[in-house]
């Protein structure tokens, strides 16, 4: 690999928003107080727009060089240097990177402007923007760090923001306990992705050659192949540790359970971080660090496994909900699941390509809902919605589009990306029939529940209350305009990532440098079309039976939930019980450890440490009692003398001279009596 | 000026004690006005030392050097390395803001501020001396004015408190000056010299004693002497199950003390560890290490955690706060690579800032509202939301945010940790959860949630509290994206005092 | 040198100055009305005497008066600290209500003739000087403890005092006489030329040693010898428990030390003292200096009474100065002495404290001492402060180089055991110090608690003491070069 | 049997002993103080013995002397205070006389 | 049995006679009349010894001078007939037992310890070469006794005198 070429922009891509999170974040409350909200927003959307250039910029320069020298870097200044651990802080934009700085800050902004009008009457606006930019800069971190604790702070701060955004109305109790339940939720994650690091750095180091920098973890790679650890190879530990922190990030089994309660969050914050952005994390990271995981075919499998199991699971909980969010949710957490089998068919072109799609489709999808909700006036469930449509004509079509392209409907940037993740899920080195049927079916369940919901939402007569009927109207520009852009984004997106028998993907040419040369598959063009045929029409299946269900109303929803005596509608509508097996778990079982523990230190040590105090205290006061009693006591009773000394003086046994001698004689004798035993 | 100046920053305060006690005793604010200004300059020295430590050099600086009790071998010997100038500044620095932060006594107020300028002269001497004589007393000195800072202006078991503090305390300083009187005539000639004795360090045996039931573990002088200096400062850390006096102390202390407490005091314990018993017994160090720091650290990490978790006094629990991340510093220090043992000392500088920070928030909350219960406040954000801001700093930085200081100085210690107990280092970064999750929770019940409309007319954090919090926040906020300005300082010294160690190890 | 009578006079100066000022005290007793003028003639004569023992020193050693006394710096050492205890003890008098309200003639004549008894108990080279000596300064005690006139306490105390001490002188001339009667011989150094040529029958030395022991051990206080003290010490005025428990502890521990070093030990190479064989003194000493500390220090933690705690904490240094003896060397030799000297100290100014309190109050329990600091004493409190941590221990403090002294020479002897029961000691002992620092400071004093204020002679006492301790705590290089 | 040294030592043990019982048993402050007197005797014996049999001087006589001197100070002493407690408690008992306790 | 013997230990008993009644007896007054039997005895022991001055001394001092200021306590602090209080005492049997093994233990060892010996056993009289030894070796403790002596007197004074401030 050639070295770098060392640019001095790439940090303002970064910095910009930090800038304006800093202004806000210090300043916002008193500009927001003199100068009004749009002050603000200012402040919070030039940036990122800012940084949406440069990393436009960025982008041209990169187009410009040759595909294999496709490498810009930003080298700021030492951040940590310890004995062999040598940190930078320092971005670095290849392809992969390129693509997540334009998703970041393209959708990101998009949404930046969209918040405008859907916080407009939240008086904690400069807060909001504050998170929101803080949250920007935390995932440019995260996508161009160019070291692993680099990406890690970023990693972090993504949940931090997302902590802060999720319980953004904080005097709620429900808001901040999912805030607090994201955040703990992914430490866990992030625990897994440490440990990771520090495995990778240490094997590394023994091998002289410690660091967390990518490109050179990428050069020694080699040596940690045959590195053994507990028995097992050290990549697939290190990938494993890693893909822990991917399963809280990008919300995957086992630890998806926080992303649904971050729906509390405001919408936009939903786009962005839950959708968009943030939650996509895990499969940037797995594809960042794709040659450590094609070195460890066993985590890829699990990774296979674990996506194509959470996009299944995810689906079915989705199919039962009845929040419009909540719907998203689970489709998120569903659609990360084929991202991540994607990658763990070490097709990582392609979840990245999904990763993108998926982006524009889900944002649009959740600003879509926020518009609705914000029509609502709040309102969340969807058995209170419908007929919408002709309300608010730009969010429907908008959000039509979206489901169409989440649907995989042919010619959407949904279709393109997940056919090229199914295809690969069948045909690469690593991928097996099954997964692609269960992807299928997972394909066919998404269809089904988004067009669930989009009739249920746009279609058929309404079943708000009155006055919501009344207020209902569209929303303003400054959040209709991104919906477009963001649904004409859902179609356009997939084709620059055509599969081969159209023509091949420039997707997948642009991330060749990264990733290297996509399998060569191209000689069995006939089964790619025949299994797209197959995913597309268990799509329609779903979009039929949808359609039956909630649009023609021929089919009653009822017959399927009570299929197996509704305990499998129970089960899906309960989302399997998790959160409660959870809470059992691991959130009692913590609270009965540290009480445990704070009642041992309260009545175990301290008993000790009181209890040698008090047993010395008793030791003297036994003295005393010695000294005062025993003595004379023995005097006395043997003597069996009469106690009496005249009337008027007060009876004591103290101080009384004859125990004293005895004590002495006692002592003497006893002494003399020793040194005779001894001599002897 | 300069030759002296480590001089100057430790008697400093006590002259100022001095001032203060010739002060009329109804002056208040004269006399608060004079402990500030007799703080003043030993911070101002601290940082021109900053600004003038050699980092490249792992030797002593800034030495003095002269006879005391020559019959002993007692000097006045005192001087800076890696290892103390960071507490030094961390020292000079809390002193000075607590002055501040004590500016709400008005009970006995002469007597107040005299002692805690003695008791900053004791602290700053641990730092900085070097002769081991000469440490033992400014260990000491510590104690008087911390047991009467307690027991006078305390809370209301402040006697319970005070003693129990002060007895554990002085147990572990007795035991340690035999340890001291064990390792001065073991050196030859007998010395109490720091430097000489580690240059000794090869001679002090280590087959075991014929001494039950030393003979059974293998232990010999060094491993007795070392567990001697281990249990002194253990108690100080607090280290486990020694830890008991520190969530009593601290409740019952008033704020400035308790920051005192936690921001110094705790971190001479470590400080003595590495400044003592690594370079002088480094063959007890080697064997001991994992027992009595690394796994002993780890159990802190998890059982603090833990036992904060169910706290419900929140100053209780920012105290049991300290006992686990001590534990991350107890951890570093046992893994014996440089990015441990940096981190430890990271950690130590680190948590002095941050407890010091959550330390007086909880001040700032208990001034107001006269309680600390936890679940007794809700929707403090609302009311109070630069003091939240700050809160949340303090918080997130206790619990190794990154961007944060309190980041680099854990993961360096995990990291560190993990090559050599790779058990020990998942058990502590698992710590990590838990701290998130009592933090977090207490964010929740304390700051968050609806109003509570008994708090509704609390006051805004005023701007002699902010005095105090600002400097520390930058500096969490410093360290977390340029640890450099400590790391640099500490790198030379800790490395060497690696090499004395990692020879002895098997 | 071995001088007669008339050439020994001139090395004799400071008990000639001594007996004069008691003469002196006696015949102006007549005719003074103000006798306060007694008190100060008390203690010019005790600095002249000062200053005369100070001129002696560094002479070559020697006897005096055909072997009845020897003269070295050792039993110069003891009379300065005699001196200076009774210096002191006469200064806190002149500032104690007690006192003033008594005959301050006799007074000053008894105690300045004890003080001249702990000079003959210090400087004795023979068995009839070490009798006759520690009658003199028990009588004397006996009579000063007793000398409040119609005071239950006082009276019952001296009563206690002296059967116990003749009990105790008598078991002693008795343990002497088999001394005497192995030996032949009243004169030490024959003593031990016959006890090292001759066949000796270890039981009878160890009984008569024993039965000598008796009557050092009630005088140093140690255990089983101690039973009186706590009594003693309450019910005497209170300069004379403060007189008694350094006077009486020093000289003890000097007459004990002179008994034994000379007379029954040789030096042996290398600064350690060589004992006859078959008397194990070492674990002898062992086990009474642990025994005695430990449980003064227990007894101690019971006390209510300010003056039987410091009885109590006395006992419990009096083991800790008995560590000393144990290693039976140079170094604890010096450590012990230095121990004395500072135990001194603070201990006179503790009982000071308590004597600026009952000026005012009449009291002398602990509770009687609530928020004394808060009660316009802050400074006595903070003085006592200072003084009971050290008698604690603690730096930087003189009491805490006391300690450090004795602990070094233990361990350097590698007497680990009794090193860490001492520590453990000092915890203890830490625990019902700091009970009375808590009563004055951490407690607030009831509306009903009278105010106390000092005098200016009391307070420039005070400032003495406690410069002095804080001092010594910080730099004694010069205190432990004299005591070479 | 020749009278030697023995005999008279038993006599002083036997005084000593005797003596010591006093002490130990008595209550009232006189006879204490007699005991205390039986006891000097019976050292006072062995000096002025061990004079005749083992020095072969008279120091052990003067030794005896001066004990005999100091008894009787000791004496004029000790029944000062002793009358001092009677005007007190107006009794001699030493158990009585026991206002110091703990 | 010669006669020395025989008054040997003629003396002897009345000796450790009279002294076990001042121990023993219930009556004060017997006991302190008793003491002048042992004062007595021991003087005559001194005389076997060939101690005449010190027999002198011991004759006069103690029995001319301790005894009757004894006596004079006894008659000042206690009415003559009052005899059950005046001379209680109390633990005899544990003091009769310590005594016992004490008893036992003095003589075990006087009789199995080697004493020094003289070179040679004189008779002469001794008043002169006591009063020699006073002047010479033992003044400074001659000196010093007067001291004690004067001590005493003076506490004495000071412990009997009368005076009811109260």
């Amino acid at each position: 690999m050639d070295q770098p070429i060392q640019t001095d922009y790439l940090r303002w891509i970064v910095l910009l928003p930090l800038l304006g999170a800093a202004t806000n974040g210090l300043l916002g409350a008193q500009l927001q107080k003199r100068f009004g909200k749009g002050l603000i927003s200012t402040i919070a959307i030039a940036p990122v727009l800012g940084s949406f250039l440069l990393s436009v910029r960025a982008l041209f320069d990169l187009v410009a060089l040759q595909p294999e020298q496709r490498f810009l870097i930003d080298r700021l200044y030492t951040w940590i240097t310890t004995g062999s651990l040598n940190v930078d802080v320092a971005f670095w934009i290849d392809p992969l990177s390129a693509v997540m700085i334009l998703v970041v800050t393209g959708i990101g902004g998009l949404i930046h402007i969209y918040s405008i009008g859907y916080m407009h009457d939240d008086n904690s606006y400069w807060r909001f923007f504050t998170f929101l930019n803080l949250f920007t800069f935390a995932m440019l971190l995260l996508v161009t760090g160019d070291n692993l604790l680099l990406v890690f702070v970023g990693w972090e701060g993504v949940g931090l923001c997302s902590y802060a955004l999720i319980g953004f109305w904080y005097q709620d109790h429900v808001n901040t306990t999912a805030g607090n339940k994201a955040f703990i939720v992914n430490r866990v994650g992030d625990f897994g992705f440490i440990l990771g690091i520090f495995l990778i750095f240490w094997t590394l180091d023994h091998q002289g050659h410690g660091t967390v920098s990518f490109r050179e973890i990428q050069k020694f790679a080699s040596l940690l192949k045959n590195q053994e650890i507990w028995g097992g190879g050290v990549a697939t530990l290190a990938t494993l540790f890693l893909f822990v922190g991917a399963t809280g990030k990008s919300a995957q089994i086992p630890l998806y359970v926080w992303l649904p309660d971050a729906m509390q969050g405001p919408t936009p914050v939903s786009a962005l971080i839950h959708a968009a952005t943030m939650v996509t994390a895990g499969v940037y990271m797995i594809a960042r660090l794709h040659f450590l995981y094609s070195m460890a075919p066993l985590t890829l499998e699990v990774v296979a496994v674990i996506g194509v199991a959470t996009a299944l699971f995810a689906a079915t909980i989705a199919l039962t909900q009845n929040d419009i969010k909540r719907v998203l949710a689970y489709s998120t957490i569903s659609q990360l699941g084929y991202m991540f089998l994607g990658a763990g068919v070490a097709a990582y072109g392609a979840a990245i390509f999904h990763l993108m799609t998926h982006a524009f489709f889900k944002a649009c999808l959740f600003l879509g809902s926020g518009s609705v909700i914000h029509a609502m006036g709040g309102e969340q469930d969807m058995g209170k919605m419908g007929g919408l449509r002709s309300a608010m004509p730009y969010t429907f079509w908008t959000f039509a589009i979206s489901v169409l392209a989440i649907a995989g409907t042919p010619l959407t940037g949904g279709f393109f990306s997940k056919d090229e993740i199914l295809w690969q899920a069948f045909s690469s080195a690593h991928g097996s029939p099954l997964l692609w049927s269960l992807g299928v079916v997972g394909a066919g369940l998404t269809a089904f529940y988004m067009f669930r919901q989009l009739f249920l939402v746009f279609f058929g007569n309404s079943r708000a209350d009155h006055h919501t009927q009344e207020h209902l109207h569209e929303s303003p520009k400054v959040m209709t305009v991104p919906l477009v852009i963001l649904a004409i984004g859902s179609i356009a997106a997939g084709w620059i990532g055509l599969p081969e028998v159209f023509g091949g993907s420039q997707f997948a040419e642009w991330l060749e440098p990264v990733f290297g040369k996509p399998h060569e598959m191209a000689a069995s063009e006939g089964p790619e079309l025949l299994l797209m045929i197959c995913s597309v029409a268990v799509a329609a299946v779903g979009f039929f039976i949808a359609y039956l269900m909630y649009y023609r109303g021929a089919l009653a929803p009822e017959r399927f939930s009570s299929l197996a005596g509704g305990a499998l509608y129970r089960l899906f509508y309960n989302k399997y019980y998790v959160d409660e097996i959870y809470q059992a778990i691991f959130v009692r079982g913590t609270l009965l450890l540290a009480r445990t523990g704070a009642w041992i230190d309260q009545h175990i040590i301290d008993f000790i440490v009181d209890g040698s105090a008090k047993t010395t205290a008793y030791i003297s006061w036994f003295n005393g009692l010695f000294d005062n009693y025993v003595i004379d006591g023995i005097v006395n009773a043997l003597a069996n003398i009469t106690f009496w000394a005249g009337g008027k003086f007060r009876k004591v046994q103290t101080g009384n001279i004859n125990s004293y001698l005895y004590v002495i004689l006692g002592a003497v004798v006893l002494a003399i009596i020793v040194r005779l035993r001894y001599s002897s | 000026m300069t030759d002296n100046v480590l001089s100057w920053m430790t008697f400093f305060p006590v002259a100022g004690m001095v001032v203060v006690l010739l002060l009329p005793h109804d002056r208040h604010s004269l006399i608060r006005w004079v402990s500030a200004l007799a703080t003043l300059p030993p911070l101002l020295l601290a940082i021109w030392l900053y600004a003038n430590f050699d980092r490249t050099s792992s030797g002593l600086q800034f030495v003095e050097k002269a006879p005391w009790i020559p019959t002993y071998n007692i000097q006045y010997f005192i001087g800076v390395d890696g290892i103390s100038i960071s507490m030094v500044l961390l020292t000079a620095l809390l002193s000075f803001l607590c002055i501040f932060a004590s500016w709400g006594i008005d009970k006995g107020v002469k007597g107040y501020f005299a002692l805690f300028l003695l008791l900053d002269t004791g602290m700053m001497g641990v730092f900085v001396a070097l002769d081991f004589f000469l440490f033992y007393i400014f260990w000491e000195v510590m104690l008087l004015p911390m047991y009467f800072l307690i027991g006078i202006w305390g809370g209301p078991r402040r006697e319970y408190a005070a003693i129990k503090f002060f007895l554990y305390t002085l147990f572990g300083s007795v035991l340690m000056l035999l340890a001291i009187l064990a390792l001065y005539f073991a050196s030859e000639p007998h010395t109490f010299d720091m430097t000489q004795l580690i240059a000794q360090s090869g001679k002090y045996g280590t087959s075991a004693l014929a001494m039950w039931p030393f003979d059974r573990w293998g232990w010999g002088f060094q491993h007795v002497v070392w567990m001697a200096l281990f249990i002194g400062f253990a108690i100080k850390i607090p280290a486990f199950p020694f830890h008991t006096w520190l969530p009593d102390a601290h409740v019952e202390a008033p704020t400035a003390i308790s920051v005192i407490l936690a921001g110094v005091l705790l971190k001479m314990g470590t400080y003595g560890i590495l400044r003592i018993n690594y370079p002088m017994l480094p063959a007890a160090t080697a064997d001991l290490a994992y027992y009595f720091l690394g796994a002993l650290g780890t159990w802190n990490i998890i059982y603090g955690a833990l036992c904060a978790m169910a706290q419900k006094d929140l100053k209780k629990l920012v105290a049991y706060s300290s006992v686990s991340h001590m534990g991350y510093v107890m951890l570093g220090m046992a893994s014996f690579t440089p990015q441990g043992i940096n981190g430890a000392v990271l950690q130590m500088f680190n948590h002095g800032t941050i407890t010091g920070m959550l330390f007086l928030l909880v001040g700032v909350i208990y001034d107001r509202a006269h309680h600390r219960d936890i679940d007794g406040f809700g929707g403090l954000a609302a009311i109070m939301p630069v003091y939240t801001g700050v809160t949340a700093v303090a918080f997130f930085a206790s619990m190794g945010l990154p961007g944060l200081s309190g980041f680099i100085s854990e993961v360096l210690v995990l990291l560190g940790a993990w090559q050599k107990y790779v058990i020990l280092s998942i058990l502590g970064a698992s710590g990590v959860i838990l701290i998130a999750g009592y933090l977090l929770w207490t964010i929740q019940r304390v700051y968050l949630g609806p109003v509570n409309e008994k708090y509704k007319s609390l006051p805004e954090i005023n701007g002699r509290e902010l005095f105090t919090l600002v400097p520390l926040g930058i500096i969490v906020i410093i360290l977390g994206v340029y640890p450099h300005a400590i790391l640099d300082l500490l790198r030379s010294s800790l490395d060497q005092l690696n090499q004395i160690v990692i020879p002895h190890l098997s | 040198m071995d001088l007669g009578n008339l050439e020994s006079l001139k090395f004799f100066y400071p008990e000639i100055v001594l007996s004069g000022t008691i003469l002196l005290l006696i015949l102006f007793d007549l005719f003074i009305r103000n006798k306060r003028w007694l008190g100060l003639m008390a203690f010019l004569g005790c600095i002249l005497s000062l200053v005369t023992t100070f001129q002696l020193y560094g002479m070559s050693p020697g006897w005096l008066f055909h072997h009845m006394i020897i003269l070295d710096n050792f039993s110069l050492f003891f009379k300065v600290v005699s001196l200076l205890a009774a210096l002191l003890v006469v200064w806190m008098s002149l500032g104690c209500r007690e006192i003033r309200e008594i005959h301050q003639g006799e007074y000053y004549t008894i105690l300045l003739t004890s003080a001249l008894g702990m000079f003959f108990m210090a400087s004795s080279s023979n068995l009839l000087m070490a009798y006759l000596s520690l009658e003199l300064v028990s009588i004397t005690s006996y009579i000063l403890t007793g000398f409040l006139p119609h005071n239950r306490r006082s009276t019952e105390a001296a009563l206690k005092y002296l059967i116990y001490g003749g009990v105790a002188s008598g078991t002693m001339i008795y343990g002497m006489s088999w001394i005497f009667g192995m030996t032949g011989s009243l004169d030490y150094a024959r003593i031990s030329e016959a006890l090292f040529q001759g066949q000796t029958n270890h039981l009878a030395l160890f009984m008569a040693f024993i039965f000598i022991l008796a009557g050092f051990g009630y005088k140093i206080v140690f255990v089983p010898f101690h039973m009186w003290s706590p009594d003693v010490y309450q019910g005497a005025p209170t300069p004379i428990t403060a007189f008694l428990s350094v006077g009486s502890n020093a000289a003890g521990t000097a007459i004990l030390m002179r008994f034994f070093f000379p007379a029954v030990s040789r030096l042996g190479e290398g600064g350690d003292w060589l004992f006859i064989s078959g008397v194990e003194w070492p674990h002898f000493l062992l086990m009474v200096s642990m025994v005695t500390m430990t449980l003064g220090n227990l007894c101690a933690l019971n006390q209510q009474n300010l003056k039987r705690l410091l009885a109590y904490s006395g006992i419990a240094h009096a083991g800790y100065i008995l560590m000393g003896l144990v290693v039976l060397n140079n170094d604890g030799l010096k450590a012990m002495l230095f121990y004395i000297v500072v135990y001194l100290i603070m201990n006179l100014g503790a009982f000071l404290v308590v004597v600026i309190v009952a000026n005012e109050t009449g009291k002398e329990e602990i509770g009687d001492y609530r928020g004394l600091a808060w009660r316009g004493a802050a400074i006595p409190a903070v003085c006592m402060a200072i003084f009971l941590f050290s008698l604690t221990g603690l730096p930087p403090l003189a009491g805490f180089v006391g300690k450090f002294f004795l602990f070094a020479a233990v361990i350097k002897q590698g007497f680990y055991l009794l090193a860490v029961v001492g520590i453990i000691n000092s915890v203890i002992s830490l625990y019902y110090y700091a009970g009375v620092v808590k009563t004055m400071f951490l407690d607030f004093p009831e509306p009903t608690d009278p105010q106390v204020t000092m005098t200016a002679n009391t307070s420039a006492l005070l400032g003495v003491l406690s410069t002095l301790t804080v001092l010594f705590g910080i730099y004694w290089g010069p205190l432990v070069h004299s005591l070479h | 049997m020749a009278i030697g040294l023995t005999h008279y030592l038993v006599i002083g043990a036997i005084l000593f002993s005797l003596g010591l019982y006093s002490v130990l048993t008595r209550r009232n402050a006189i006879s204490i103080l007699m005991g205390v007197e039986l006891i000097l005797n019976s050292s006072n014996i062995n000096y002025v013995a061990f004079s005749h049999f083992s020095s072969g001087n008279v120091e052990g006589q003067v030794y005896a002397i001066f004990v005999i001197m100091l008894a009787a100070a000791e004496a004029a002493v000790g029944l000062a205070i002793v009358l001092a407690i009677f005007q007190i408690f107006h009794t001699i008992d030493v158990e009585a006389a026991e206002t110091l306790k703990e | 049995m010669d006669i020395a013997t025989a008054l040997f230990y003629l003396v002897a008993i009345i000796t450790v006679g009279s002294a076990a009644v001042v121990a023993f007896s219930r009556n004060i007054i017997y006991s302190a009349f008793s003491l002048m039997g042992t004062f007595a005895g021991v003087a005559g022991i001194y005389v076997f010894l060939g101690a005449d001055f010190v027999a002198a001394v011991q004759l006069l001092i103690y029995v001319g001078g301790i005894l009757v200021l004894i006596l004079f306590a006894v008659m000042l602090t206690h009415r003559i007939t009052d005899v059950e209080i005046t001379n209680r005492a109390a633990g005899r049997i544990p003091a009769l037992l310590a005594i016992g093994i004490f008893i036992f233990l003095l003589v075990q060892t006087i009789r199995e310890t080697s004493w020094a010996k003289a070179k040679e056993i004189l008779y002469a009289p001794t008043t002169a070469r006591i009063g020699d030894l006073f002047l010479e070796n033992y003044l400074l403790p001659f000196e010093l006794a007067s001291l004690v002596l004067l001590a005493a007197l003076i506490g004495a004074v000071v412990l009997s005198r009368k005076e009811l401030r109260e």
